[in-house]
């Protein structure tokens, strides 16, 4: 079996595209891939489509850095923090497409893939606004005949998922320690997976997980290693999220920021920007 | 009976509120940035509903303890689970069979008379004024749930309450019809000047009662359309002694609750607090309130 | 919080009804409630509908006891034991009515109630002739104008379901070991469900069980203990299906088998009648 | 290359072909009571496909290591699994995504010159002669596969192949047309007297090879529908000495495959057998093949 190990830079260059719909995994401020986000950013992609369940400093930051032209996404903010603050001027100022969605509708709509349908019915959604700025759903009747009606929330089909997991072996296994959301089913039904792990594993490890291992190497296309790498996101139970390198995120000019922790940084450079060991120390559980 | 506080804050009266609409059979359910609505419901577990059961999108758990509410350690709170589950499912699972009943507290960014909510824009959506963070599952569930959907704002004025939501995102009675998804509809609105709720007849939202020392010209002025007013008006009976003490001393004695009602500098300040408190603690499992 | 601990005798009267939609877990001779078929054979049940994803002993013990008139079931057998006898009699006999299904169309029947949908569509099936035998199932076009033929799926609303489960509270909190299938989904949206558990533990226990207790007491109506109470079927990891038993289920008349294992036996005689001591060691992994 | 073997069996013959048709990059889908298809899974991954994984209907998992072939303790091997899925899902979500292709192995009760198969009832669905078990997934998955589905079955007769099924169950290419959900349809039908396949244009069924010992006119007699039969007939390549040695020696000691070839005394001696020697074994979990 071949290894799908490689570094983040060359993971994100060979399957990430200008153009991409990208799925990216976690919650709001928990177990998000920002290390690759940082990465994209470097990389200088353009008219990404991001979709996430809720969006935090992930989506955030990929609009600050201009690689974003579309989100999909039921929420993005920066909890009691406050609003996304570019993520809000992009959409204010209309340079950035939304759909509109809610919890259901991404959730839903990466399980068409499994049973290669259209779409899947919803009961919600029936009497929002969502069907004046969503011309791809559609309310529809019960075909059945009970005269229930519908919304046909359509099908999600990611170019690549970007997922942060505990443990991952070489081969792509990848398990997730906590609350798993829609990870699983990002990686497993995107084009092409980039799993980031904090840990590389043995497959004999992650075969002892029973119940764990969620992410089946099967649809796995990259794996790379990356201590920290959901920074200043949480990963449980390894740490939590980094209030403080949050608070100097909204505070700090968009450029700025970029220059200090983002462009030319290994991420032990970036590590040692935030805090260092003191951070390290602070998250850790 | 406990006797009532004469020294709580407007935070601990919508905590308070909220913790009395729980039932001892309730699942409830703790979205994201919402310390009042985990408060409340830490709160209403050890009161009134011991038997009740959190449910955390955040961990897509159910948890059986409360513990102290925490600002960076929600996630180890959800991950005491008794029910773990693999994706986000749960959230579609949550929605309750018919044996099941919830409850879930949205804060709407507008509302209009029919319980009718915004949590999308202010302004046209394609060229908002303010883009807001979106509706996460309000569209979704609130018109599903068997016991309704329950409303709560610190913000009591005519920018939260329109006439006209600029774009709903979360169905109330829309019209005054009935909820359409067969779930009971907006149950109440609970606010830092009065508990409202919804008119059987005409489903239009009317004063439950107001809070002590706020008069009834102020609600009405805080509104921007005409509320239901009941003949016999009375106040809210405030929080009681017992329930501040647990509030104060137990549930959330970092007042993380508050993040929810302050602004700007003071709403710093205490975020800072709390972020310096919680660094500190050795221990990050937030303390078991048993 | 009120323990739902009963005897099987109780739970099976309380919440069987003549006529009832009995969702039944496990699969083929895995971890199937075989002593509550017993209870209801002894309890003379009538006109129950049957539903289970893979039916073997289960079923086929249903029918022969006289308690069904439906089934909905992807599958009827005993594996390479053979056909299942009562059941084909049943239904060569005219006396069992089938609703023809498919494992998806049981799957996502249970998933309907979650999102409180009367169907899910579904791509296979077209092409079948489920539509000759199935009035309740409609081909469709997708809503949204892919010109994609569907298939809806009606909802599937269980008045009971009955599982057997590794472990168990009094309150109803229940574990699975092995695979689940859709016994999770059927405990859920049933709306009585009915727990055999081979152990009773403290809640505390299942706590510790993370990811694991895939049956949230919320929807448990009461809670059995049985050890070796799906023998002949399996209890994994504690023990595998009894093939001595099943031949002898196989080779003996339904009104012998009743007599002999069924009727006016408790728990305790049962399994000394199946072999007692030595049947217990032979199955046990 | 290794020499053919000279004293297989017809079991073994079918086993082998089985087998030939997995591909390293596969996912291969084990059913429930068809001990042929695991021997031959466990055979392709023990030489030509090593990569290639298990997923077992029966523990809902996916499964990397082969194990000796068992009768009593099949759920014993799929615990051993490196992922495990909470329910039936599973079997929905191996639906592959584009990038995963799967084989699954059908043996139907009837078969039709396209490929419709049966195994639901013979007569009509409302008095049936026989009722059979029912087609479990086939009805859903067969019509997907982008590698198509596969059919096997080891009584070659005309009540298996026959010009129209009682019943379709699961698609094949009803009047010669495309498989209609996008899957690539029906791929070959091994069975006791020949390796069928389907002919591109026609989409009818066609003599790939005839196994050796086999005259075209039994398999013509045999077969309830007319063949497509190419110019240049082939014989099947026989199982060689290395693929028989794994198979009696390591995949399935026990013969257990022979349960699903064999009926009446013979078989019930061999089930007497099986289950006789399985539990005399002290250790359960079935001998892993490394």
């Amino acid at each position: 079996m071949d290894s799908k190990l490689m570094s983040l830079e060359e993971a994100i260059s060979s399957y990430v595209q200008n153009g991409d719909l990208i799925g990216i995994g976690g919650l709001s401020f928990w177990r998000k891939p920002i290390c690759a986000c940082r990465e994209i950013i470097r990389q200088e992609k353009k008219d990404l489509s991001i979709c996430t369940f809720v969006g935090g400093i992930d989506v955030d930051m990929l609009v600050g850095g201009g690689c974003v032209s579309e989100i999909r996404a039921s929420f993005v903010g920066m909890e009691v923090f406050g609003m996304a603050p570019h993520y809000r001027k992009g959409v204010e100022s209309g340079e950035i497409r939304i759909s509109e969605e809610s919890e259901a509708s991404i959730a839903l709509g990466l399980k068409c893939s499994y049973l290669k349908v259209p779409f899947m019915p919803l009961k919600g959604i029936i009497g929002t606004d969502f069907p004046k700025v969503r011309d791809d759903i559609k309310q529809f009747e019960d075909p059945l005949g009970s005269g229930t009606q519908l919304m046909a929330m359509p099908k999600i089909d990611l170019d690549v998922a970007i997922v942060h997991v505990n443990d991952a072996d070489e081969f792509g296994n990848g398990n997730i320690e906590g609350a798993v959301w829609l990870d699983d089913d990002m990686a497993k039904t995107a084009k092409k997976t980039i799993i980031i792990s904090e840990k590389l594993v043995e497959t004999e490890d992650i075969i002892r997980l029973p119940r764990r291992a969620q992410i089946p190497m099967q649809t796995t296309a990259a794996v790379v290693k990356v201590p920290f790498g959901a920074h200043p996101t949480s990963c449980f139970p390894n740490y939590t999220f980094d209030p403080i390198h949050i608070q100097t995120y909204l505070k700090t000019d968009f450029e700025e920021y970029k220059r200090k922790y983002i462009l030319n940084k290994t991420h032990s450079q970036y590590l040692e920007e935030v805090g260092g060991v003191q951070t390290i120390l602070n998250v850790l559980l | 009976m406990s006797e009532y506080s004469k020294d709580y804050t407007m935070d601990e009266m919508l905590t308070v509120l909220m913790a009395r609409e729980v039932r001892n059979d309730d699942v409830m359910i703790v979205g994201v940035a919402t310390p009042c609505v985990w408060a409340a419901f830490t709160l209403a577990k050890v009161t009134h509903a011991p038997d009740a059961i959190f449910h955390y999108i955040m961990g897509n758990t159910y948890v059986f303890e409360p513990r102290q509410v925490s600002l960076l350690y929600l996630e180890m709170n959800t991950a005491r689970a008794y029910k773990f589950q693999n994706s986000g499912e749960c959230t579609l699972e949550s929605l309750p069979s018919d044996t099941l009943t919830t409850i879930e507290w949205f804060r709407p960014a507008q509302i209009d008379m029919y319980g009718n909510t915004n949590n999308i824009c202010i302004g046209e959506w394609k060229n908002p004024k303010i883009r807001f963070p979106g509706c996460a599952g309000i569209a979704d569930f609130s018109m599903f749930y068997s016991r309704g959907s329950f409303l709560y704002t610190p913000r009591h004025d005519r920018k939260t309450f329109v006439p006209k939501v600029d774009f709903i995102s979360g169905v109330g009675f829309p019209d005054g019809k009935p909820s359409i998804c067969g779930g009971s509809g907006p149950q109440c609105v609970i606010t830092n000047l009065a508990y409202l709720t919804f008119d059987n007849e005409t489903k239009r939202m009317k004063i439950g009662t107001i809070h002590p020392g706020i008069d009834l010209e102020t609600v009405k002025k805080s509104t921007g359309f005409e509320l239901i007013i009941p003949k016999d008006l009375k106040e809210t009976k405030p929080p009681t002694e017992k329930e501040i003490k647990l509030l104060r001393g137990k549930v959330d004695p970092l007042e993380i609750r508050k993040l929810e009602v302050l602004g700007g500098k003071e709403r710093e300040e205490l975020l800072n607090q709390v972020i310096e408190k919680e660094l500190a603690m050795e221990k990050r499992f937030p303390n078991l309130l048993l």
